[in-house]
């Protein structure tokens, strides 16, 4: 396809990823033209204001309306969005992007670099609401050189830029959008993305048309993309199967075997560094100590939860916050079943009668709880006593999120090591919420954010991770898989495992 | 309704009410296996002769949950009745017997709060009430009461004016004699029938608050969280959504046909 | 039974709503979290979620956000979506549309059914029909409206027979054929539950009409069946009706809400539960309102139609 | 044999025979005998007269008669034959076309018998339509018509009327017009005054009489009121417990009775001019309680009833002042709705008043100045006695309540105490153990007459007391309170609708009407030529019965 073509400019980023993405439905010939693609998802389309949405469904409207610098593609490495090209200093603390020329927002504006930096500035600006803020936050200073040429300087050195700008929040909003009142981001669209806003309707149907003045000469080939929304899993699925649908954004693990095997139907799943973590706060009683954590490790069977929770629709995680997606992940040794050894641990903690513990977690999405439920079951015989309580989103936010002792937490995967680490581990982490704060650990993130020099950074990530494995802030039993599932009419779809960009722009319709 | 059907209808409201009350009360010592046990080998079967009923998505035994669930179904509906019964004829008795502005004024409020319907009001409560079961309970209770009060009232006037009562009055008898001897024991007829009836419509709207999120929450075995769980896989396997709802329906029929049958007998004329 | 017992009682109502909504104000604001934390999520840092607050408005203390949303309602003005960013106007006007789409083909196919079922039963007494409608009944009050959903979707939308949509809308405008076929099942579900008890009332109140003293007399002027159970059964048991399907409207609109959301019926009941999980207050308050105003002008529009119906009332 | 005429055959053939007629209900407890070999004739132009208690069965003569049978009634093969006609013999859609047209029916009670739902107009006119094949128009034309016989003043207005728009004596006679619509053979009529006022019932009772002169058409009249039956049939026959006991002329039994139930039924009928009453106080006796000027507005509210729920307000009483002397029985006669239950409720301390009470020597102003010492003095007995003893209490606790309430006895002495109170109104001391669904009415009268007197009262208030009670019991119950009336020296207000009764019991008689006191005389001076013209028009409605008249 057209996009692997593009030369790389980045010196920085030439990595090279294990992870094949699948593409389901080879391409059969020529792309054809036209034709109306219906998405269907579970959760609503709340809001388009690209700077805070985080909703499942929101994503891929955003992903086709708008653009961004630079884009995660299906590789998973930074590619060429609106900037066509870019380069960073030898020390990674500055990097300059190209823009594309001529390209125009869909009300027909030029899209050009003081775009780009009202773009950043709103998401920099404390007082605006902005998702990306956290991740981008090593910015000191974003200039527009000429029209199209930016310029950003960095705080820190930080290798791994270009995918910080291909955040699915950062995307490139007019300059005059940012100007004016940011209530209009909610429902106003104003992208240069391959699909515009035709209509949004938050409660049923948002539909996208083509944009034929996109950047990419041809594409993209659809005439319009629908999203319906279905809140019922059953209501969706059924609906998908009797074929009204032609893409269901998210399939649920259950319905996975059987919508798979249904005619017509071309099933997609996309290993993915999603996971479940268990939270332990290492200044809370009695997860202060390590034995405690480490018996609890050992009281989990992570083949069984992978076959009971996601149906086997996953692997199983030894507690590495990486799954093998990540360049620089470590062989990790397996943490095999084993109660009696828990039992052991807990004695040699103190506990040899076994330890009564509340385990806290949300309703939303179901899978906290499930997964909860079943190491409530397994670390029975490891002298565990675990009473899962499980609480509204809502109370679980504002009581339990980063302030208690033992709760389930649910997230997505990132697009770096860097990312990751700075999400959860180190101790200024955007969502630090274990009381960990290792110094050392926070010098080898940093040091690997820092350098360009390939052999270091896989000696600091790797010393890392095995001080991460070693102290266990989570107990992390498996990754997910992205499911996703697609009408055998649809071609060229596939997904991303961060499971935030769509490419639909590739996708045509054989009729 | 013709006497033999009937008295057929109240067997079989009395059958079911016991089978039920049967299941709350003894189901968690009988059951066959331990209702959290996971069986990963057996996952989403049929019934077979080691799971009667079938076995969940864990493997655990439906049979199991269903009999360990019954008592936090059966005594929610029975819970949620009885505090709104109570509160709602505390409130009844007290505009009933005042009569008066105290009256008027309680009797104001009361249909204001019945013009909200009582699903959405029990929904609301239970949003800001927090969800769970408790908090679904009272929930159920509150949104009980103006419709209880309502009936304890109508009760209350209507045996107020009995000539037995006026008899006490002008006897000179004190006031709680009245209330306590001569009143209540005569206006608790109607109030009864009405809260077997609404125990039924209680383990409704339970086990609906249940199967929203709302109410019970996992690893309960409440039978709408079951069925809300179950839900996913129905398709897989039917009987994991059939039997906690049909459990649910046997439960809610027993108290409905039970206090149809109460009714008649306690005013043979009306005969619905 | 007055323009003035009417409007009285009407201002009853919608004092007591405020009352409700004044409530419902000052109990969230007790509770932790809001609106800006539920939309951020795990994303949400302090810093943004208090940006968001502050843009939002639930910053301000309580009492002055309930004063300005009276001042807005008061001006028509039912203010601004938290989470949706939409005005809450077109947010629970869209729904209420479909809502009411919904409901009103549910009750007038319930009445339609319920009510010749009820009178065949009360004239059958004691017949094959009468046991089965009963039984019916009796089942059909007895299935909470998510079961018979469930129970609805596996057998007439599963993949068995896939007979009907298993979810979704399209509203009259769109396609008549394809509001018919998807309003099937969701108007099916809360069907069974009204139409259980309204044929059960109807039944009781045409047996009670039946053995009343002037049943007896049309039938001894030697009247044939057909005109005293027209004539003078039916319209004597209809008031009754009413009352009993005006106080239905209440479960309906209760029902609604289950429904909706199993069927992905883009209605207000849905809104509301969407609302609730969300926490945006401006949306439920207006939802309440609506739903509350609904119950009560129906409960009215019975008064008036069992006037209509039953000469004592009118003079009354 | 009568049967054996065939149709046609000249007027011996009698309009209605009913031969040997038995008439059996099964039920789960085993067969009820409603009726028992029923003999009886109803010749051409004749009015019979059906006289029996509640339960003698006399209602389901007039079903079987008019085919309108429950599913459970079992009937022997007697005959039953209109004109000669075997009516057992019919179809359901013969019988349709004989009910209305052939054989027609007035009920007891007009305001339940008629639809509330329907004009007063197509309720008549429908009967017309129905038998005489008359449009609609003609019929309503011709409805005008016959409710003029009816002696409605606007017959076209009438009949645009809805039930509940019409009283109580225009309903019947509308009743009554549709009965008469198409000129049937036989009209029964099924106790057709029982539920309309004392004047009301008179005047249709005269209606019937100048409508049977009119068309002399046969009737079967049933009714349990002895007087009013002597006073339209020409034969009579006494049903009781399903059986007649007695037939004949009217003067043969009222005159001669036969049978030991007629003797005992026409016994138990009030006679004005047989005293029954205990001597009278002397007219120089103080009063021992005296109301005077007392007002009673129903409705009133408090200020926040008013602003929340306004209703309007009427006058239950208006400036009534009454006064019973030691000793005295006064009667207190009105209509119902005339306001003597209210005064009743006044002076037993149960509904605010305006006024005054006065009591012996305390004078009382409003209902919150009523005390103990008056509630013990004054005790009132109710009309109903199925409602006035508490269901889930037994006599033992009904009857020992004001023995504890008052101190009257010690404790260790209530059981014998109940005990002579039972034996004192002719109970058996057992009964203290029943609870009172195990009693009969009359029963539950005399408990609930103990239970007044067991406090030692002075004034004793009798509200209607034996208007639910069958005639012969009736009679009892009024003799057992003369009897407690003489033994204790009480005072007693009898407040009843009933003249020839309390003019039997009363040395004084207050007429009330619309709330107000019309009249109060000695029962010497009742038939006095210059009484209130309202007492005349009550006193002229209920003649003594024929016995006496005869």
């Amino acid at each position: 396809m057209s996009f692997y073509d593009i030369p790389r400019r980045s010196a920085l980023l030439a990595m090279a990823l294990t992870l094949a993405v699948p593409t389901l439905g080879a391409a059969q010939g020529d792309p054809k033209m036209g034709g109306t693609l219906k998405i269907s998802h579970s959760t609503r389309i709340a809001t388009l204001n690209v700077l805070s949405l985080s909703g499942p469904a929101e994503y891929p409207v955003i992903d086709m309306a708008y653009s961004g610098l630079t884009r995660i593609g299906p590789d998973s490495q930074p590619m060429p969005d609106l900037a066509e090209s870019w380069e960073g200093s030898a020390d990674a603390t500055e990097f300059t992007f190209h823009l594309r020329e001529g390209v125009t927002f869909h009300d027909g504006t030029p899209a050009t670099a003081s775009d780009v930096v009202a773009t950043y500035e709103a998401i920099l600006n404390p007082d605006v609401p902005a998702s990306a803020a956290s991740v981008l936050n090593m910015i000191d200073s974003v200039e527009a050189v000429d029209d199209l040429t930016v310029k950003f300087s960095l705080k820190t050195p930080f290798a791994d830029f270009p995918t910080s700008t291909a955040h699915a929040n950062a995307r490139i909003m007019s300059e005059e959008a940012l100007a004016g009142d940011h209530a209009m981001l909610e429902t106003v669209v104003n992208g240069t993305g391959p699909f515009k806003m035709e209509s949004y309707d938050s409660a049923r149907i948002t539909r996208l048309v083509r944009n034929d003045d996109y950047f990419i000469e041809g594409k993209p080939y659809l005439d319009a993309v629908e999203m319906h929304l279905f809140p019922d899993l059953a209501a969706e699925t059924t609906n998908f199967l009797s074929g009204d649908i032609d893409v269901m954004l998210l399939v649920q693990q259950a319905d996975y075997e059987r919508i798979s095997s249904a005619p017509g139907v071309n099933a997609l799943r996309v290993p993915s560094g999603r996971y479940v973590n268990v939270v332990m706060r290492f200044d809370q009683e009695p997860f202060n100590d390590l034995r405690v954590r480490e018996a609890l490790a050992y009281a989990i069977d992570r083949q069984l939860l992978v076959d009971l929770v996601l149906e086997g629709l996953g692997r199983p995680a030894h507690d590495n916050i990486l799954s093998p997606e990540f360049r620089f992940r470590i062989d990790t040794p397996e943490k095999n079943y084993d109660p009696e050894r828990a039992k052991a641990l807990l004695a040699e903690a103190g506990y040899p009668d076994g330890l009564k513990l509340d385990l806290v977690a949300s309703n939303r999405p179901a899978i906290r709880a499930q997964v909860a439920i079943a190491i409530k079951q397994m670390a029975l015989p490891a002298g565990f006593d675990i009473n899962v309580e499980t609480m509204p989103h809502d109370t679980y936010l504002a009581n339990v999120w980063r302030k208690g002792g033992f709760y389930m937490a649910y997230w997505g995967m990132q697009p770096t090591e860097d990312a990751t680490f700075n999400l959860l581990l180190t101790s200024n982490a955007s969502y630090e919420d274990t009381g960990w704060a290792n110094a050392e650990f926070d010098a080898l993130v940093q040091a690997g954010r820092s350098t360009t020099i390939e052999s270091e950074r896989a000696d600091a990530y790797t010393k890392a991770q095995e001080l991460m494995l070693a102290e266990l802030p989570y107990i992390i039993a498996f990754y997910e898989d992205v499911l996703t599932a697609s009408r055998e009419n649809v071609q060229g779809y596939t997904l991303n495992p961060i499971n935030r960009y769509f490419y639909l722009e590739n996708v045509w319709l054989d009729e | 309704m013709p006497k033999a059907f009937r008295a057929a209808a109240g067997m079989t409201g009395l059958g079911l009410l016991l089978l039920v009350m049967g299941a709350a009360i003894f189901g968690p010592f009988v059951a066959p296996y331990d209702p959290q046990t996971f069986h990963p080998a057996a996952r989403l079967q049929g019934p077979s002769a080691t799971h009667w009923l079938g076995t969940d998505q864990f493997g655990r035994d439906l049979l199991s949950r269903l009999l360990n669930g019954a008592p936090s179904t059966v005594f929610f509906g029975l819970g949620a009745t009885l505090l709104g019964v109570g509160a709602g004829s505390i409130i009844g008795v007290i505009a009933g017997t005042a009569g008066g502005w105290i009256d008027s004024v309680i009797m104001r409020i009361l249909d204001g709060l019945l013009a909200v319907p009582e699903l959405l009001f029990t929904l609301l409560i239970v949003t800001f009430l927090g969800g769970g079961m408790g908090q679904a309970m009272l929930a159920v209770a509150i949104a009980f009461t103006p419709g209880m009060a309502r009936i304890a009232r109508s009760s209350v006037l209507s045996i107020r004016t009995r000539e037995y009562v006026l008899a006490a009055v002008a006897r000179g008898e004190r006031s709680h004699y009245i209330v306590l001897r001569e009143v209540l024991p005569n206006a608790v007829g109607p109030i009864i029938v009405e809260a077997t009836i609404r125990v039924a419509f209680a383990i409704m709207i339970g086990a609906t608050l249940g199967f929203l999120g709302l109410g019970a929450q996992p690893p309960s075995t409440e039978w709408g969280l079951m069925v809300a769980e179950a839900r996913q896989f129905m398709f897989r396997n039917a009987w994991t959504v059939a039997v906690p709802g049909v459990a649910i329906a046997m439960a809610a029929m027993g108290f409905n046909l039970f206090g149809d049958a109460l009714r008649d007998s306690l005013d043979p004329r009306r005969s619905r | 039974m007055t323009l003035g017992y009417l409007v009285r009682r009407l201002l009853a109502v919608i004092l007591v709503l405020f009352v409700v909504t004044f409530a419902v104000f000052a109990i969230t604001m007790i509770l932790p979290g809001n609106a800006a934390v539920m939309i951020l999520g795990e994303y949400g840092t302090d810093e943004a979620v208090a940006a968001l607050e502050s843009r939002l408005g639930l910053n301000r203390p309580w009492y002055i956000q309930y004063l300005d949303w009276i001042g807005g309602i008061l001006q028509g003005d039912l203010g601004q979506s938290l989470r949706l960013s939409l005005p809450v106007a077109d947010v629970v006007g869209d729904a209420f549309w479909n809502s009411a789409s919904l409901a009103v083909t549910a009750l007038v196919s319930v009445t339609v059914i319920a009510i010749p079922l009820g009178v065949l039963a009360a004239i059958k007494r004691g017949t094959v029909a009468d046991l089965v409608i009963g039984m019916f009944s009796y089942i059909g009050a007895s299935m909470p409206e998510f079961v018979t959903a469930t129970l609805l979707l596996i057998f007439l939308a599963g993949p068995a027979l896939g007979l009907f949509p298993a979810g979704g809308f399209v509203s009259l405008g769109e396609s008549v054929g394809g509001f018919s076929s998807h309003v099937v099942l969701p108007a099916a579900t809360l069907g069974l539950i009204l139409t259980a008890h309204i044929s059960r009332q109807v039944r009781s109140e045409m047996s009670e009409v039946l053995s009343s003293d002037y049943i007896r007399a049309a039938r001894l002027k030697g009247l044939r069946e057909r005109r005293v159970i027209r004539r003078h059964a039916l319209p004597n048991s209809l008031a009754p009706a009413v009352a009993v399907i005006s106080l239905d409207i209440g479960y309906l609109l209760g029902g609604i809400i289950v429904v909706e959301e199993i069927f992905a019926w883009p209605g207000l009941g849905r809104l509301l539960i969407y609302a609730l999980e969300n926490r945006d207050l401006p949306v439920i308050q207006a939802i309440t309102l609506v739903l509350a105003t609904v119950y009560a002008l129906s409960n009215l529009l019975s008064d008036i139609v069992i006037a209509i119906l039953d000469p004592r009332v009118r003079y009354a | 044999m009568a049967g054996a005429n065939t149709h046609g055959d000249g007027v011996d053939t009698p309009v209605l025979e009913v031969a040997g007629y038995s008439l059996r209900y099964a039920t789960p407890s085993g067969p009820i005998h409603a009726l028992k070999n029923i003999d009886l004739r109803v010749a051409h132009g004749q009015t019979h007269g059906l006289v029996g208690e509640s339960g003698s069965g006399k209602s389901s003569l007039a079903w079987a008669i008019l085919r309108y049978l429950p599913e459970n009634a079992i009937e022997n093969d007697g005959r039953l034959l209109l004109s000669g006609e075997s009516l057992r013999d019919r179809t359901l859609s013969q019988i349709l076309e004989i009910r209305g047209r052939r054989i027609s029916m007035v009920f007891q009670d007009p305001s339940t018998s008629l639809n509330p739902a329907m004009r007063l107009g197509e309720q008549l006119s429908e009967v017309l339509i129905r038998h005489r094949g008359l449009t609609s128009q003609e019929a309503l034309e011709e409805s005008e018509a016959a409710l003029a016989r009816t002696g409605i003043a606007k017959p076209k207005d009438m009949l645009r009327r809805y039930p509940h728009e019409a009283s109580g004596g225009e309903k019947q006679r509308v009743v009554i017009a549709t009965a008469f619509a198409c000129n049937p053979e036989l009209i029964v009529f099924d106790e057709p005054t029982t539920a309309l006022d004392t004047i009301t019932a008179q005047q249709i009772l005269e209606l019937f009489n100048q409508l049977q002169d009119e068309t002399s058409i046969s009737a079967l009249y049933i009714s349990h009121d002895l007087g009013l039956v002597s006073r339209v049939a020409d034969v009579v026959s006494v049903i009781s417990s399903g059986e007649i006991v007695e037939s004949g002329t009217c003067a043969e039994v009222f005159q001669t009775p036969r049978d030991d139930y007629t003797k005992a039924l026409l016994g138990a009928v009030p006679n004005p001019k047989q005293w029954l009453g205990v001597t009278e106080p002397p007219p120089e006796a103080p009063a021992l309680m005296s109301a005077k000027g007392v007002t009673v507005e129903y409705g009133r509210q408090s200020l926040v009833g008013q602003l929340l729920a306004p209703k309007p307000t009427h006058l239950g009483a208006q400036d009534v002042s009454i006064e019973v002397r030691k000793g005295e029985l006064v009667g207190l006669v009105g209509e119902s709705g005339s306001g003597k239950s209210t005064m009743g409720k006044v002076l037993s301390g149960l509904q605010d008043f305006d006024g005054s009470v006065r009591f012996g020597d305390r004078n009382f102003a409003r209902l919150s100045e009523i005390d103990r010492t008056y509630r013990r003095a004054v005790q009132i007995v109710f009309q109903h006695p199925d409602a006035s003893l508490n269901p889930r209490q037994r006599v033992r606790e009904i009857l020992s309540r004001p023995l504890k309430l008052y101190d009257i006895v010690p404790p260790k002495e209530r059981a014998e105490r109940i005990a002579n109170l039972l034996e004192q109104v002719r109970l058996p001391r057992e009964f203290a153990d029943r609870l009172p669904h195990q009693l009969s009415g009359g029963e539950k009268q005399r408990v609930a007459i103990a239970r007044a007197f067991a406090a030692e009262p002075e004034l004793v208030i009798c509200d209607e007391i034996t208007a639910s009670l069958d005639v012969s019991v009736q009679a009892s119950v009024a003799e057992l309170l003369m009897n407690l009336q003489r033994q204790t020296g009480t005072a007693c207000l009898f407040i009843t609708h009933d003249l020839n009764l309390v003019r039997q019991l009363a040395h004084r008689i207050c007429v009330m009407q619309h709330g107000r006191l019309m009249d109060t005389f000695h029962r010497d001076d009742a038939e006095r030529p210059d009484r209130n013209p309202y007492t005349r028009a009550l006193l002229k409605a209920v003649p003594p019965p024929a016995s006496q008249a005869a």
